[in-house]
Parts: C-alpha cells; structure tokens; sequence
C-alpha cells in the first residue's frame, strides 16, 4: 500500500499544476487542500481567492467552506460574490478554477445540479453555487474526481458548469472569450483534453494505479496512449500537507 | 423614552418586525453564505410564527434555507446552492423537498443570483453576462407559465440577446432585476444612528439590502454614533435604507459571525444526524424552535460551555484550535 | 534588494510609469471628482512628456481634465462633467478646447458612466439604465461614424430597447462598457503586499481601476504588510489588479486628498487668472510643469507654508478653517 | 431695501420645501446652503447626501464642492458614485434633489449643456453631471435660477435634464416611473407646476418684486394668477444661515 491517501494524491497532483502568479479559485473539500498545497508548495506567488470575496487569506487553519470566517482572516481584501467573479472573468489575470463534481463527460462539461429528471430528481446536488461562473469565465479549470464509471458519463444528466462543450472550437462558438476544462485530478490520475478536438485523454495514472484500471472506470471511450506513470509524493511534499496544510486533518 | 431616540422607530423585538414585515408569500432573501452569518434568530422566529409560502431568492445559502425548508415555510425557490460545508455538502431538508416534489424551484448560478440583486439595487431591470452559456441553467426551467405571471416572479428566466455594441457574432444573457419583498441581514454592528456595519466578507448581502422593498437588521451590538461615524469608510448600509432593527446576540447561531463567533459544530452535527429523518427533524424543531420562545431560551439550551467553544479569537475573526469535525 | 520586496516588481517612478503604460492615443480614466484625489503629480508627467491624442474616459473631473485638455495631450473625450467647485464653474480649457472645435467629444451622466467603467468592471459587454430617457444626451452623438470603428470606441453610444422581462411598453437605455487601457489612481495608502487603501469617498475609482486593462497608483504612503492586513474590510484594491505603484507625497495637488490635506485655494485660484487666457496658461505650464522636473520641485515652488496651511485634520480629513475663498 | 441676500432668499425658500425624513440631494453653490438650511431649520430629520457617495455629513464647514472633503466628514457611509445614484432611484425613499441650470423651459426641463451648436457651440457649460440622472430617477427635483429672460426659455438649446419633459403625461410615457419638477426658486419667487397640463406657473413672489417683475423676465408665457407673496426671512431663519451654515460667508 502506499503511504498517501487518496486526497493527498489528489492534492499534490492538482497543486502541481498551479504556476506563480496564477490566482486561484479554491472550492471547499480537497480543492482546499489543493490550493494550500500550491501556494506552501509550488507556486508561492499564487493567490488563493474565494468566490465568496475573501482574497488572498493567511491560511493558518484550513477552511471548512467558502464562507468559513478562515477565508477573511488575514487578507488583502474583504469583499463579496460581485467582486469575486468579476476577478475570475478578469481579462489581465490568469484565474484558475478548483471544481469537484458529480458527473463529468468527455468534454470536461460538469454535473453537479442532479440525476434523472431536473423537475423530479433521483438525486438533488447543492446547485452551481459559482461553478457555472467559473467555468464561464475562468482562464482554465481543474476538476476533481472519484473516478468512477457513473461519474465519467457519455451524457450529464444536466449540464452545470461548461468545459469544452461539444468539443472544437464549440465552446468560443457559444460566445465563452476563453477559458475551458484544463484537467481533471482523480484518485487514479490526471486527465487533459486533447488540444483540437479536447476530448479527454489520460496524462498520468498513479504509481499502482494501471491504464486498464482507469479505462475500467471511465463511463466513455478514453485514450491512454500518452500517459506516463506520475513520480510518488516527495517526503516534504506530504510533511507540508500534513503539517502546514491541514495539521488538524480535517480534510486529508 | 428609548435610550436610543434616532431609532426608537426601527428598533423592535423578533416577533414584532416578523409580524409586522412578513408575510404570507413574501418573496425574502437571506443574508450570509452556507455556514456563515445566515440570520438564523429571525429566520427561527419566522418558523415559530408559521409564516407559510415564502418565496425565497437565494445565491448560496446553508442552514436558514434548510431550516426555512423543512419547517415547510417556503413555497417556492430560486437558488444557486443549497450547501453547508463538510455538515452538508448538499442541504438536507433542501435535498428532500426537490427530491419530493414539495417546493417550485429554478436553478441560477451565484453571479447570476448576485448579478439579479445588483440589477435590483440600481434600478436596473436586467442585467447582462456571459456566464451560463451552454449550460442547462439556460435550457431548463423550473418555473411553470402559470408561476411567471405571479407578483415578484420575473416573466422569463433569462433571454439571450446578440450584443448589440458587436458587429460579430456575440450572444449575451440577459438576466432579471430581483427586488424581494424583504431582505434579512445580521450585521455585527447597529450605529445607534441607525447605521449597519459589517465584518469580514459581505457576500451579496449588500446587493441584497439595497434590491429589497424591507429590510430587518439583527445585530450583535449596539454601538454609540461617536463610534460608527468615527471611520464612515468602514460602514455597509445607512440608516434610511433599514426598516427595522433587533439586536441578538448570537443571532447567526449555529452559523459564524467573523469577530463574534465560529460556526458551531456540535450542534451541525447534531442537525445532521437527524435532518434527514422526518419524525426525528421534527423532534428538533419541536425541541429548538417551537419549544423555545426566543433566542436567548434557544441559546441556554445551547449552553455557555458550547458558546465559550465557538467565541472567535476578535483579531483572526474565527476560534483557533476549535474542534471542527 | 529592494525594501520592499513584494512590489519590487511594481514600484517605480512617475517618469518609468508613463513611459512604459502611458502612449500616444492611449485611452485613459482619471481617478476622483472634480477638487478631490485628482491624480496631479502622474498627469503632470504626462503633459512633460508630452503623449498625444489622449482618449480621456471620465465622470467629473476637475484640475486634472484641464490641465490635459490644456496641454493639447487630448484628442478625444467622453464626460459628464468639467468643472471645478468655484474655482472654474466650468473647467476653462476643457470650455475653450470644446468652443473652439479643438478636441472630439461626448456627454454622457456621471450615473451613465460610473455605470459603463462598472459593466466593465463586472465583464458585462453592456448596461441597463432609465436614466436619460428623453433627454439630449440620447438625442447627440458627439463622435463621427469615423471615430466609432476605432479602437476603444462604443460602435454605438446607446441603444434603447424594450425591457425584454415586461409586457408593457418599457423602454430602456444600454449602455456599453468602458474598458479603458489604463486608469490613474491616487490612493493615501497602499501596503507594502501592493495592497490599495483609499480613504473617504471612492467616487467611481474602484470602478474604474476594475475596468482598465493597467491602473496606475499614485500614493501619499507605503505602509507595512501588517498594517494593511490588520483590517482587510477598509481595503480597496488587491495587489494583483495593480501594475504599476508610484510613491507621490501630495500627489493630488491642488486638488485634495481626504485626512491628508485639503484641496489649494491659492493655486486654484492662481489658476483660474491664468486659465483662460492663452499666452498666461502657456507660462503657467512653462512655469508649473516643464519648468519642473519632478513633484517635489512643483512642491518646492509652492512651498511650506501654503502646504502647511492646507494640511488636513486628521480626524476631520479637512483643513478646518481654511481660507478658501 | 431688504435685510437679505438673493441667496439668503433662495435657500430658505427652497429649504422649506423639505420635509423630515425626505433624502436631499445637493449640488454646489446654492443648492448646498439650501440642504444645509433645511436640515438645521426646517426638516431636522431630512437626511443631505452628495452623488460623489457622502451621506448625512456633519457639515461643520459648508462644502465648496460635492467631492469637497467636507461632504466625506462625519458622515453616516461613505460610498461612491454608483451607490448614491442607486439610492437616488430608490423605489422606497422620497428622494429630493437641488438643481442648478443655465436654461430652463415652462416644463422644467433643464439645459447645463451649451448653447447654440452642440458640435461647436458658442457657450459651453460644465455637462450634466448627475443632473440628468437626478432627473430622470427622484422623486422630485427643486431647480435654482437666475430669473432671466435668456434663462427662461421657449426652447432649450440643449435638454440635459428632463424635467415635465412636453406635459401631460409624456415624462410617464417616456419610460421614467416618478420624479418630475417640483419648484423653481430664483431671485424673485417661487414656480412650481399645474397638476395636469405641468407647465410652470408662479407660486409665490418675493416681498417687494411684483408680478409683473416675474413675467417681464421669464422667456415664456406664465400663469401668475396663483401667485402671492411669500413672507419675508425671520430673523432667526437669516441668524441660522449666516451663523451656523455659511459662517465664513462663502456662498452667502
């Protein structure tokens, strides 16, 4: 077994991607982690911003929501949800999305309104709440997974939050300037999307983890002709996630 | 004569500015945001007065919306998220009453929401964005025909428009103003000038305030005139614009108030444990609402012990160490 | 190493600043209202080196209108409002320069354009409005069919529609965003993290800084890191929306700086003598501007004694008592 | 002669126009001696604010300007531009704003544009400002003039704000939900406008000016069969204005 959990893996892998100067868009849960592992980690000069207006907290403790008083402590600035999407839309910056998910398909479009019928739900989930807007508006987004085969579907069964759309240049054809799905972090790997048709591919899978096992778990066709294995959390890079990130372990 | 004559107008207790302001159907937004400064006071007190068919305009709201909820107060719901942090990753008595079939709803994003209340505080009739296009959020609605032509309803969901400043090819949503009938907001502070201050993040509450027909401010604190006018830049609505004032402490319990207190996990996970069985949630509100008569008897129950727990360190705004699971 | 090493990257002098964001046929919006937090010291660097064909996106503005007007830096100008208190009922070259057919120009409201810099803002091609219904403002255009296929110019001024969400005829006036390439703002405080504070009232600042694709900040003082996080609720602009950051003692003079010093009434009023005649405006540029090489010699020309009389009280924010006939 | 300034007359005029608990929208000049009388005289409970976002300042100093530093001092918020037009329009408040203006037509409509040639005129005056907006959304708007035929005009050069726009209920029909003109104080009495037809009518004429003073200097027909004289300023009204609103006699 290895010695990491799966939301360390996913943290880690997720952190990895974030460059200085990107300002991120952290959801709640692992996305949290994710966001705090990039900024201890890899990328100090990001910002960590949240849609509910707190920019750029100290982090001392890991914030259980958006609207955890932990996002307001230690900030630049103390706004709202107006000037929270108006700086992930904002031209100048290179803003990236946190999402996690119920349903996700080839396109890296997301699902986390409900199952069946949207008048009569299966299932109900919480709603958008800002990931619509993000996924609108944002330079790029990465998704986190349980990758599984009823969350990675041939069809959401409602369209949420838009990543490439039909594939191509769709997603410019519906009037969206930029942004797009950049990649999805799951238990198993890390997924990108093909540069012109942007259909999802697999880039990583895990040390343990084998391409059947991902195709196994993916509810559509997914090509796994690129992917390499991806290099093992360092030593450091669990002790400042266990240490610095969430020594309470809340969240890991 | 009221210690505080330039309010001794607005200044009124919980049952007096529920009875007085809120209605059967009135269309009511809430302050705050999932586990932070949800009114919850005045919200209980709107389920002990029974005030039925609410229609409630919502961007993320937490547990005043499940409690509103499941006490079978709301009739109908627009809303970008129904969520609570790691108590509820999706609300509960919320998640029922979809799943059942028991409430009308329509499903926006949080700055769609927060664009419509904007739209409102200007006088706007609608607003325009980009976000939403492609989704299902623009393709289904919740809404009946027969639900659009009612009062507070806007007569369409969205409409999507060419750009008209655009030569190419641009669509563009365009989304309705919301101008609820009454909006409740907790505010750390009250000037006894009557004006609100807030701490840390104001979410949409501000928009919110400035959209409704009525606005009801509970509070944590009184404080003198000398003291709010002292640095005005601080301050988030003026008087004129607040219709009714109560002050209760702990009044956003067991959600946080930034500077006063944390959220409350002990009594979050007891709501979790029982919101989702229908006898056992209605032995909570039997046992936390109905049966007490006011907030400081909700508050004993809770316990000096539990408070102390949760009372925020006032210069990081939260209780460091707090146990949270 | 730098000493303050967060903004190293940031910080620069008022020459570095325009000559690197500032260029021939750049659109700009000014920062504050007509005698207030006009950003003086950077558009006095402007007109030294000497950029041209200005596109000027303002509200009201005042001393720092005219003095670009005045200077010939401005070809093009969307405004609502030219003037100065008492000091110029009117802004006296903005008059001349719009009399005498020397500059392209249209007028909007201030609500119109503090509304299009926040559509901007917001990422919203466009903005509703009522206000100017029947009036001349939608009845003129001030630029040619020409001028609207250039860059940085609405291909239309307004548009009015019927409100799409209303039976009845309702009509409604969009306005389209402003986007400007750079915005100059001049702050009292920005934190050695690059965070902007600006004291007293924001007038359209905010909106403006959200809306430009560089925003320039001028400011009275850098303050330390913990200062400036102490209290995040009084902050204005993060860090990472600011580009260039120019420390300018008195770098709104004449104009005034709220809790820092009060507007000039002597130069104002020196000014006013001058303005209007040619030849005197030219020496006064000569004497005030070119004849100066930086902000401390024009602060040295006016001397302690008349800053000393205009420092504000730091309570009241204003010089009480100032002559300021 | 009289004991008292034009614009002595004029702010007292106009400030007993307000009501407690009206919200006053002032301007510079004139219009800021009349909020500030109002408030200390007539409507102690009236609430001053300024369109640069200064509400209820202390105005222990009267302002020289809207953007004065005296407007942000003591005040109940200070916001910006956005937020005080927004309360302007406020469905829920009486909303009262003092205008000045160069032109002004028998149905209030008013010009602080230019004269002659928009493109190229032969006077050009400060714009709109917020005028048109103050215009377009309050409740009601309290006009300062010079009384003067070439102010008092058929037609206006420009229409900056609109007023009764062409009577009846053509300013209804244009889209603007309230508002209108209220009052026209000048030097020499005080206009305000018939209820059907909206054309401006004299109301009262100041002690020692006559009827016919009114009409000789207004540029269009006038109605003065309603009018009477006003009465004269108290002493304690003059002592107010010149003790404890203008005391360094700036605008009196």
């Amino acid at each position: 077994m290895a010695n990491y959990t799966d939301n360390e893996m996913m943290a880690i892998n997720a952190g990895r991607l974030i460059k200085n100067n990107d300002i991120v868009f952290a959801g709640t849960g692992v996305s949290m982690l994710a966001a705090a592992a990039a900024k201890k980690i890899y990328a100090p000069k990001a910002i960590i911003f949240f849609e509910t207006g707190g920019i750029d907290p100290s982090l001392e403790e890991i914030p259980m929501a958006v609207a955890d008083p932990r996002v307001m402590s230690g900030t630049c600035l103390n706004s709202g949800l107006i000037d929270a999407f108006s700086i992930v839309g904002h031209r100048k910056l290179h803003t990236i999305a946190f999402l996690g998910a119920a349903q996700i398909d080839t396109y890296g479009n997301l699902n986390t309104t409900s199952l069946g019928n949207y008048m009569r739900p299966k299932t109900r989930f919480p709603g958008s709440g800002g990931a619509c807007d993000v996924a609108s508006l944002a330079s790029g987004v990465i998704t986190f997974m349980q990758h599984e085969k009823r969350r990675f579907v041939e069809k959401l069964d409602y369209l949420t939050s838009v990543g490439w759309y039909t594939g191509g240049d769709s997603r410019s054809r519906l009037g969206l300037v930029r942004g797009g799905a950049t990649a999805v972090v799951t238990n198993l790997g890390v997924m990108k999307f093909d540069e012109d048709t942007k259909k999802m591919y697999l880039a990583e899978y895990y040390p343990g983890v084998s391409k059947e096992r991902v195709i196994e778990n993916t509810g559509f066709d997914l090509d796994v002709s690129r992917a390499g294995e991806s290099p093992a959390p360092s030593r450091e890079e669990l002790r400042i996630l266990r240490e610095e990130v969430d020594p309470q372990n809340l969240i890991l | 004569m009221s210690i505080y004559p330039e309010i001794s107008d607005k200044l009124m207790t919980l049952k007096d500015a529920v009875s007085r302001f809120i209605k059967d159907g009135s269309q009511i937004a809430i302050g705050g945001f999932t586990v932070t400064r949800n009114p919850m006071a005045i919200i209980y007190e709107i389920v002990r007065q029974k005030i039925k068919n609410i229609h409630l305009v919502c961007h993320s709201n937490g547990q005043g919306l499940d409690i509103l909820i499941g006490a079978s107060c709301v009739k109908r719901l627009e809303i970008a998220y129904g969520g609570n942090g790691r108590y509820a990753p999706t609300c509960i008595r919320f998640k029922k009453a979809i799943e059942g079939g028991v409430i009308e709803f329509e499903d926006y994003s949080n700055y769609q929401m927060s664009l419509r209340f904007l739209a409102g505080a200007l006088g706007s009739p609608f607003i325009s964005t980009k976000s939403g296009l492609g989704t299902d959020i623009l393709q289904y609605e919740g809404f009946s025909e027969e639900v659009r032509k009612e009062r507070k309803v806007a007569r369409k969901k969205y409409v999507t428009i060419q750009n008209p400043f655009n030569d190419d090819d641009d669509k563009v949503v365009l989304l309705p103003a919301l101008n609820p009938d009454v909006a409740l907001i907790h505010a750390q502070y009250v000037g006894d000038d009557g004006t609100v201050r807030i701490k840390g993040l104001t979410f949409a509450d501000l928009e919110q305030a400035k959209s409704a027909d009525t606005v009801i401010v509970t509070c944590e604190e009184i404080v003198p005139r000398s003291f709010i006018r002292l640095d005005p830049d601080q301050n988030s609505l003026p008087s004129f614009l607040v219709d009714a004032i109560v002050k209760v402490p702990l009044g956003a319990h067991p959600t946080a108030c930034f500077s006063f207190y944390d959220y409350d996990p002990i009594h979050l996970n007891l709501y979790k444990k029982v919101a989702g069985n229908d006898a056992l949630f209605r032995a909570y509100l039997d046992e936390w609402v109905y049966g007490v008569d006011s907030h400081e008897r909700y508050l004993e129950k809770i316990g000096t012990t539990q408070l102390q727990k949760i009372k925020a360190n006032p210069v990081l705004g939260y209780a460091a160490g707090l146990d949270r699971k």
